[in-house]
Formats: C-alpha cells, structure tokens, sequence
C-alpha cells in the first residue's frame, strides 16, 4: 500500500481495491461509506471543536485579553471540556414547543453542514466524493441548513426565537444569490463545477491571480456574502444577542445548542474551503511563474498543510470581520445585498465572461 | 395593564415582547414592553423598579454625611458627581466656604468620573451595536482612571470621597503624575475609538436619522445631559449654574442640533475631549490647603428648602432637602436624570427597528439604579 | 424677568397664592384648583417661558401632602418654585401638569406611587416603580408602617 | 450621473471606513505585549494593593497586643449600615471611677458598604481599613468578625 503524502489517490484506491478484493461489492460500498463517515465525523468534531478555540483566542487577542488559559497548557482542552459540559446538560423539556420540529431542528442545521463536507477536496485524491457538479452540490447543501433554523425558530414557541428565524430566512435567502453569483464567476474561468478540476487548474497559478479584477471582486464578495450565509457577525442577525438574546436557539440547551453551536462552526469552515479550493487553488502549492527553485520549495510542503493554511487564513479574515464591525440592521443587510453586491456581482459576471471569451486571462 | 395591552396587540395584529429585566441590551434590571409590527416598534413601555431601594426613604432616617454614601449607589458611574451634589446642597446651607483645593480636586474627579463614565458608556453602546470589542477597549481604559480613584479615595466605583466641607483624604503624591500619563494615553486610544467605531459606516447607517428628539421635546421630556444637548437643548449646567471650579475653566458646551442617535453618541465623544480639556487647565493650578475644613460632629441644616444640582455623566443630578433644623432631613429627593430620559424612550423609538430600539436604548445611556433609585 | 417682576406677574394671574423668597428660589404657594391655570400661564406666555420643569417632588409634612414643581426657563434663565399642598390624606388630588410638561408623566406617577398623591386628568395614573399587587398604602408617607422594616 | 458618482464613492468611503476599523483590531491582534488581563490567582504573590484600599475593616494592634478603642461608640453611631456593634464593659479604677472600655467589638462585614466614616471619626484613630479583599466565606456567620483580639488591652496614653 503506497502512502505518498503528496499524492493520496494511489493510497485511496488501494484501500478501495483491498476491500473490493474481500467482500462482495454491496458491503465494499457500505464498507467504504462507514469508513468515510466515521472519519467525516472525527474530522468534524476536531475542527468543530478547536475552531470554537481559535475563535476565542483570536478574539481575545484582538481585544486584549489572554482568551481561553485554565484546561490543559493555553487552555488547549477548554472547548473539550465545554463539549462534555454540554453532553451532560439537562435538555430542557419546552413544554409547548413543536416537540417534533423542536427535536429535528437542529438535526437538519448538523446534517446540512455535514453533507456539504463530503465534496470538499482536502488534499490530491482526498475527498470523499468528487462529484461533476462539486461547487452546485455544496451550494445546494448548505443552504438547507436555513430550513433547520425556520424550523427552530418557529418550533421554539418564543417570540424572540421567531424573529430570529424569519431574519435568517431573509438573510440566507439573499445571501444565497450573491454566493453563487461570485462561484459562478470562478466557474466560468476554470470551465468546470467539478471541484478536483478547478483545483488542478490552478497548478500555474491560483485564480484570484489569474482572473484579473473580476477574480478579486469575487472573492471579496463570496467573502462577504459567505459570512452572511453562515450568520456570523457583523450579519450575525438572527442570533443578535443585544437584541434577541440569542435569537433562534433561545430554547435549546445542553447538547442540542451545541449542535446549532459546532454546525455555525463547520460552516464557517466549510465556506472558507470553498474560499480557499476556488479562489486560492484548494491544496495547490503557490507557483510562481519563473521562480523554478522557489516552487520547488514550495511543492515540499504537502498538500494537506497548503490547504488546512489556506482555510485558516480565511477563517481568520472572517474572524476578523466578527470582532471588529458592529451588527447591521435588517434593512441595512437586505440593500447591502440588493444594491451593492447582487449588481456588481451581475457586472462581475459578464466582465469575466468577456475576459475568458478574449482570452486575456493568464 | 400587560393583559390589556397583550388583548389590544391581539387587536392590532401586533406582538408583544418582554425586553427585560433580563436582557443583554437593558443594561440593568429594566423591562420594556415593547409591541412590535413585525420588526417595527409600535410603543415602548417601560416598566421600572425591579431595583428600587427606597434611597429617599432611607435617606430620611440618616445624618447628612450619611446619606452620602448612599448616593455612590444611585447612577455608580457618577457617584462623585452624586455625592458632589449632596455635598454642595449641605454645605450652602450651611453657608460654609471650602479651600479652594478642595473646590479644584471635586472638579477634577468629576471630570475623571465623567471620563470613565463616557468610556464605559461607549463600550456598551458599542457592544449593544453589536461591536464586542468596543467593550473591551473600553474597559481597558476605564480602569487606568479607577487605579487612579483606588490610590486617592481608596475605592474604584462607590467612592464615597466627598464629605460636608471637603474630601475624605488628601490627594495621593502621585495624583498628578498619574493624572497626566492618562490624558496623554487616552488622547491616543480616543483616536483608536473613532477608527474603530466613529467612523465605521455600519455604525453610522445605524446611528443617523434613528431615534430623533426634537429640542422642543427635549425640554418638554427633560431630557438632559449629553442626551439633551445631542437635540440642542443647553442644559450644561456647568455652564449655567457654575459649582465647584467651573466658573474659572474655560471649557465648551457641545451642543449636536441632530437630535439623533448618532448626534448624542458625538456629544459624548466630544465631551470626554472637553473633560480632558478642563483637567489640563486645573492639574497644573492645584492650589495648597487644606483638604477639609472642620465641620461640627453632628451636622444640623437650618429650617428650609435647599436645592443643588450638578451636571453628572448622564445629565443634571439635583437634589431638593427639606430640612427642620434636626440632623436628619424631613425629605431629601434627587432629581434623577436617567429618570427623565427614559421617559422620552418611548417617544424617540416608535416607528424605528428592534435594533434601533436597542440603539437608542443605548445612546440615552441609562443606568438602571438611579432610574429606581 | 426677575423676582419681583415674576412675584407681580404671579399675584396678577392668581391673588390668592402666598409668595415666599428664600435665598435661592421665588416660591409660591398655589391653590390646587390654580394650579393648572397658573402653570399654563407661565409656561406658555412669552415673557415667562417656563418650559422647563427641573424637579417635581412629593412632600410628606406629617399633616399635609405637598408636591413641589421646581421651574426655570431655557430662555431667560429665571426659576420659580410652585408648591400645592393638602390636609385630605384620604383621597389627595392635584391636577395633573403632564400636558404642560411631558416629563411630568413620569414624574407625577412616582409621586402618586410614593404618596398617593392622584393626578385628575393625567394619561395614565398607576404605580411606576411599586407593585400594585402586593404593596399596600403609599411607603413614603411618614405615617406608612410596614412591619418589614427593621428599625435599627 | 451624479447618482452613480455617489453610488461608488459610498462604496469606497465605506470600505475606507471599515479597513480603518479593521487595521485597530488587526494591530492588536499582532500585539501580545499589549495584553492587559491579570492573571488573579497566579499573581497573588505580587499583586500590589493600594495602600488606601477600603478593603476591610480592622483595628491594628500593637506587639504587646493593645490597641487604641477605647469603646466610646462613635463609630457605631456613625455608622450608616449598623455594621458595627460596640459592647462596652465597665472597670471600677482605683480611684472607684466607673471607667468604659472595650469588651467587643463586632464588625459584620456583610453590612458595611466601605464609607470609612467610622474610620474617619473615631476620637483615638482606632479604626483602619486593611487592602485584604479576599471576602469570599462559605458560612455567613464567618462574615460578623471581632475586631479586638482577644485579652488585648487599651494602649497606655489614649483615652
């Protein structure tokens, strides 16, 4: 069984051959699907969980504070410990809540988020399924985790819960618009949905520089408009806690809130994936045309690391985003959206279309 | 009343939601009843008292220098300027002249209160805006000014500083040093506020045109303090009834004829400026003395009416003492401006946006202890 | 204007109040049935221009209820003190400012909260800061007993 | 025309605004020295209190464990909360003069809102505030402290 960290196909398929080899196909396929759900969700749970701490830390040192420090050196355990904390919680049991929805809820938002994962290509051969049509399925995808949140809010029986709920349904509605306007943009430079030809597309250079203007414009606006999708701040409307408490999950408690909780988080990552496999050329290794020696370099460097960088450096500007603007107005992010980004978007579009259609493009 | 209010929004196709007495954007144990068409705010009703102590009842049964003590806990960020009041009202009663020092180290520590009062006011509004970091900065240079308090009075919040005829103790040998290492650190991070805040576009599209208070109303409503001079209306009353070494600085009134969120938020801004302004000049002029002068054990006010106000951090604080020559007063009311303010709540905020109300809640800067007092 | 003016200005429009000076405040003692007359006047006439009420109190003097309206002008800059004042402890009523000044409202709630002191006419008379439900009687009177309370 | 002048000059102003904003948050992030969080419970050793901390109240005594109270009570008439309770005993001197002196002096630290009039009153300056700010007790009654020691005695040369 060869094991190249740089290449992982040959890896992936020898498990697929071994076990195609010993059981008959059925169980094979049920067989690979345990074994990639299983490592799907390990894989979630650490990053749930360690972005939960990142996020802490990051915003404690944006703001002077030393951030999480009592569990473990750093406090590198502390969102391990809240994780148990929250297992042992008592559900609280709403009495004249939607019990069914009230229970699904944050099931759907969970599972949404975990759909969207299996396209995602981590590194060369590394992706649980490449799908023709990668970048539709994951816009597709996520944006199902909305209806977990309707359903929270209206299930919840709380007022504060409902308004949330109806704000992120605006939200995401929009916000949806602008997300797969400025894909598509990336779609018709490389020419393919399929995530794993976009990423190899990008060997001779990342898209957002081989795209000219319209590659920038973009990504700034995927940027925006992904973090609007994901209800983090300063879109972070329909928790708003000034304003709603905690807006759509008021009611849940113990393992259920950390569900709504860790699906935020894996959505923050999920879109910055996307930010980093469209725009910045997923696990690609940076080249730079001529510098023979440096992309030598710069190819030691396996393409897992290049990608988990990449996510975080986004992960970080939207972290960034978070802890410095204040929360805009319901009214102020629907003409953000209807205004601003979904006409320079419609322009992007065409601009970049013209570009691929002269050819200017590098 | 709630009943009848719910029955009528069943009427009118409105929703009713309880903001409070536990909720994040109150500040404080206040509930607003709030009737919502969708996100619009129909009426606002506040329902105070959840705190209420009954100071001014308290206050009948205590000695004058006693009640001091308990005005730290009406509005806690001004509690000089509080106890600065009741302080002033017994003494002209009493017809006593205090040193000169004592005059200069009231003024400065008014300023210093009204600073950290400013300070931690901008964090809030910035945190009820949705920017968490704006608390932290905040507070970060609050507490330059509560070390300052913490080495002279011996406290950081309910100072208790002032007595009838003068303060507690002298000022510490550091004072001034101190004093002015902190105008020159916070003249910096004031620039780092506006960066961060002030200038943002978020929060200006929030800010302007929200929650407008005419002069006319201003007036009407009392609504005082930078809240006040935000519409226009010129109620510094250090400018118009001058106390301690007022009448000597040379300090502007910021007036704002906005009238909006965002024209009050500018005042406080510009008035913690001013307030550095006022430190400067009288820092440097300290004169030497005394730091009390000596008052009889037991303090008797002569029969009569005295009243006394002061502009604290969020308008004029005045308190009115009836006394009939005993050593306790008959009645002692302090004219509280939060009080005042939150009566034009309801005004300001119909027709405006959940968030708005939020904003507006926070640029009237209540605190919730002197509104029940 | 000043005192005196105010003081003439103030016997013309009502004779029957009593006018006291001290060394802060004209002070003058209003008929209740006057009140609202004299208020109106001074608030809205132009050379008074009372139009802003600084302090509203309640005053509990063993034997008389008294509310006391602290006024001063945001033009001229002139203040003057109304007091009205009442023996009947039962049923005390006052004629409500709040139409004049709308920071009375409030004020005038609290003052009926503490002393029992009613308001005819005002928008909404109830207790502000109190619970209807379980406080009885009016704690800032000086003859309020609660049993509560710890004398020390 | 004018309209669309507006429209991207607000576009960019905006931006502007928020890099600005983005640039304070930014530098801080990348400045760990400026961290003002103290961490309390590791510091202890060299945490510094200011010397006129009204932390709590207590009456210094002397190695020969004497103090100055000499129980006339000023202190708890002064005092707003009833914090302070005196309970005086009385000694027949030599001379068969009745003579007041301190039994016990009880400090319910619960009561006191730290206004140092008792402090601040007291004929024979008996009374001083301590920086000790660790308050937290398991059991209320931890809480009513008494302040002269025991068998301790009036210092010689105050009355």
């Amino acid at each position: 069984m060869a094991f190249n960290i740089y290449d992982l196909t040959s890896f992936t398929q020898s498990i697929d051959k071994a076990l195609y080899s010993v059981l008959p196909p059925f169980w094979a396929v049920a067989t690979e699907m345990l074994i990639i759900g299983v490592a799907i969700l390990a894989f979630y749970a650490v990053v749930g969980l360690y972005l939960v701490y990142a996020e802490r830390k990051v915003c404690a040192f944006m703001q002077n504070r030393v951030g999480p420090n009592r569990v473990g050196p750093y406090g590198f355990f502390q969102t391990i410990a809240d994780l148990i904390k929250l297992l042992f919680k008592e559900l609280v049991h709403i009495k004249s809540a939607d019990q069914l929805l009230f229970n699904l809820a944050p099931f759907i938002v969970i599972c949404a988020s975990f759909l969207a994962i299996a396209a995602i290509p981590f590194a060369k051969g590394l992706h649980a399924i490449d799908l023709n049509i990668g970048i539709f399925y994951v816009i597709a995808v996520s944006s199902t985790g909305v209806i977990g949140i309707l359903l929270a809010g209206w299930s919840s029986n709380n007022k504060y819960s409902l308004i949330g709920a109806m704000r992120s349904g605006a939200q995401i509605v929009s916000y949806e618009l602008s997300v797969g306007l400025s894909l598509i943009t990336m779609v018709i430079l490389s020419g393919s949905m399929q995530l794993s030809v976009i990423v190899e597309n990008q060997a001779n250079g990342w898209y957002i520089f081989k795209g000219h203007l319209p590659a920038i414009i973009s990504f700034l606006v995927f940027l925006v408009a992904s973090t609007a999708e994901t209800n983090r701040g300063p879109f972070d409307l329909a928790e708003a806690e000034s304003e709603l408490t905690a807006g759509f999950h008021t009611e849940y408690s113990g393992i259920r809130f950390a569900f709504f909780f860790l699906a935020e988080y894996m959505n923050m990552f999920i879109v910055a994936s996307i930010a980093a496999t469209v725009f910045w050329g997923g696990w690609m290794p940076l080249h730079i045309g001529g510098w023979a020696a440096f992309n030598h370099i710069m190819d030691f460097i396996p393409p897992f690391i290049w990608y988990i960088g990449k996510t975080a450096v986004v992960i970080w500007i939207m972290m960034w985003f978070k802890w410095t603007f204040p929360r805009l107005r319901i009214d102020q992010l629907l003409s953000l959206e209807w205004k601003y980004l979904l006409p320079i978007n419609l322009v992007n579009v065409l601009l970049m279309a013209f570009i691929v259609l002269m050819g200017w493009h590098f | 009343m709630t009943e009848k209010l719910i029955q009528e929004d069943i009427e009118h196709e409105e929703y009713t939601i309880n903001m409070g007495p536990q909720h994040p954007s109150t500040h404080g144990v206040l509930r607003l009843v709030v009737s919502l068409k969708g996100e619009i705010v129909e009426r606002v009703e506040p329902h105070c008292g959840y705190i209420h102590r009954g100071i001014e009842k308290m206050c009948e049964k205590l000695t004058y220098p006693q009640i001091i003590h308990l005005t730290d806990r009406l509005d806690y960020l001004s509690a000089h300027m509080n106890n600065h009041a009741v302080c002033l009202c017994v003494e002209n009663a009493l017809e006593i002249e205090v040193p000169e020092r004592v005059r200069y180290i009231r003024t400065i520590m008014d300023e210093l209160a009204r600073i950290a009062s400013h300070e931690l006011w901008w964090c809030s509004f910035g945190m009820d805006l949705g920017g968490l970091t704006c608390f932290f900065y905040g507070l970060r240079d609050r507490e330059k000014i509560l070390d300052i308090f913490e080495e002279t009075c011996g406290a950081r919040l309910l100072l208790s500083y002032n007595t009838p005829g003068g303060v507690m103790y002298d000022l510490h040998p550091d004072f001034q040093k101190r004093v002015k290492e902190f105008i020159v650190y916070f003249r910096k991070k004031i620039k780092e506020y506006d960066d961060l805040l002030t200038g943002n576009v978020i929060m200006q599209q929030r800010t302007k045109g929200i929650g407008f208070l005419s002069k006319e109303d201003a007036i009407s409503y009392g609504v005082t303090g930078p809240s006040g001079r935000g519409s226009g209306f010129s109620c510094d009353v250090r400018k118009h009834r001058p106390y301690g070494m007022y009448h000597k600085t040379d300090f502007k009134e910021i007036l704002r004829y906005e009238g909006d969120t965002f024209a009050r938020y500018i005042v406080r801004m510009d008035e913690m400026r001013e307030s550095m302004n006022i430190i400067e000049q009288l820092i440097d002029n300290l004169p030497e003395g005394d730091f009390a002068v000596k008052m009889k054990p037991i303090i008797r006010l002569p029969e009569g009416e005295y009243y006394q106000s002061i502009e604290a951090a969020r308008g004029e604080f005045g308190v009115y003492i009836i006394s009939d020559g005993n050593k306790t007063p008959v009645r002692v009311k302090f004219r509280s401006p939060n009080f005042c303010n939150l009566s034009a709540l309801d005004l300001i905020s119909r027709k405006q946006k959940i968030a708005d109300l939020v904003a507006i809640g926070g640029s009237l800067d209540y605190v919730i202890p002197d509104i029940d007092r | 204007m000043n005192n005196e003016e105010l003081k003439n200005r103030v016997l013309t429009l009502v004779p029957e109040s009593i006018i006291t000076e001290n060394k802060q405040f004209l002070t003058v003692i209003v008929p209740p049935d006057k009140l609202h007359k004299l208020a109106e006047e001074l608030r809205y006439s132009e050379d008074t221009v009372f139009d802003y009420l600084f302090c509203l109190s309640g005053v509990d003097l063993k034997d008389t209820l008294m509310v006391v309206y602290h006024l001063t002008s945001t033009v001229y800059y002139h203040d003057i003190v109304l007091k009205v004042n009442t023996t009947d402890r039962i049923n005390p009523q006052f004629d409500t400012v709040s139409d004049i000044w709308r920071t009375a409202d409030f004020n005038e709630r609290e003052v009926y909260d503490f002393f029992g002191i009613k308001f005819n006419n005002h928008p909404d008379m109830r207790r502000i800061f109190l619970d209807e439900t379980t406080i009885k009687g009016f704690p800032f009177r000086k003859d309020y007993v609660d049993k509560n309370i710890i004398e020390r | 025309m004018n309209s669309i002048t507006e429209y991207f000059t607000g576009i960019f102003k905006a931006l502007k605004s928020l890099v600005t904003g983005m640039k304070v948050t930014g530098k801080y992030f990348f400045s760990p020295w400026a961290i003002v969080t103290q961490q309390y419970p590791e510091n202890r050793k060299k945490l510094v209190m200011k010397d006129r901390f009204k932390g709590e109240l207590v009456m210094p005594h002397n190695e020969n464990n004497e103090h100055k109270c000499t129980g006339c009570g000023i202190c708890q008439i002064n005092c707003p909360n009833g914090t302070i309770e005196v309970i005086p005993g009385f000694i027949t001197t030599d001379d068969g003069k009745k003579k007041r002196f301190i039994d016990q002096h009880i400090y319910h630290l619960g009561l006191c809102t730290f206004c140092a009039l008792c402090v601040k009153t007291c004929p024979s300056g008996a009374l001083s505030f301590s920086t000790e700010f660790e308050h937290a007790v398991y059991n209320r009654q931890k809480l009513t402290r008494t302040l002269n020691k025991e068998g301790s005695k009036l210092m010689k040369g105050v009355e």
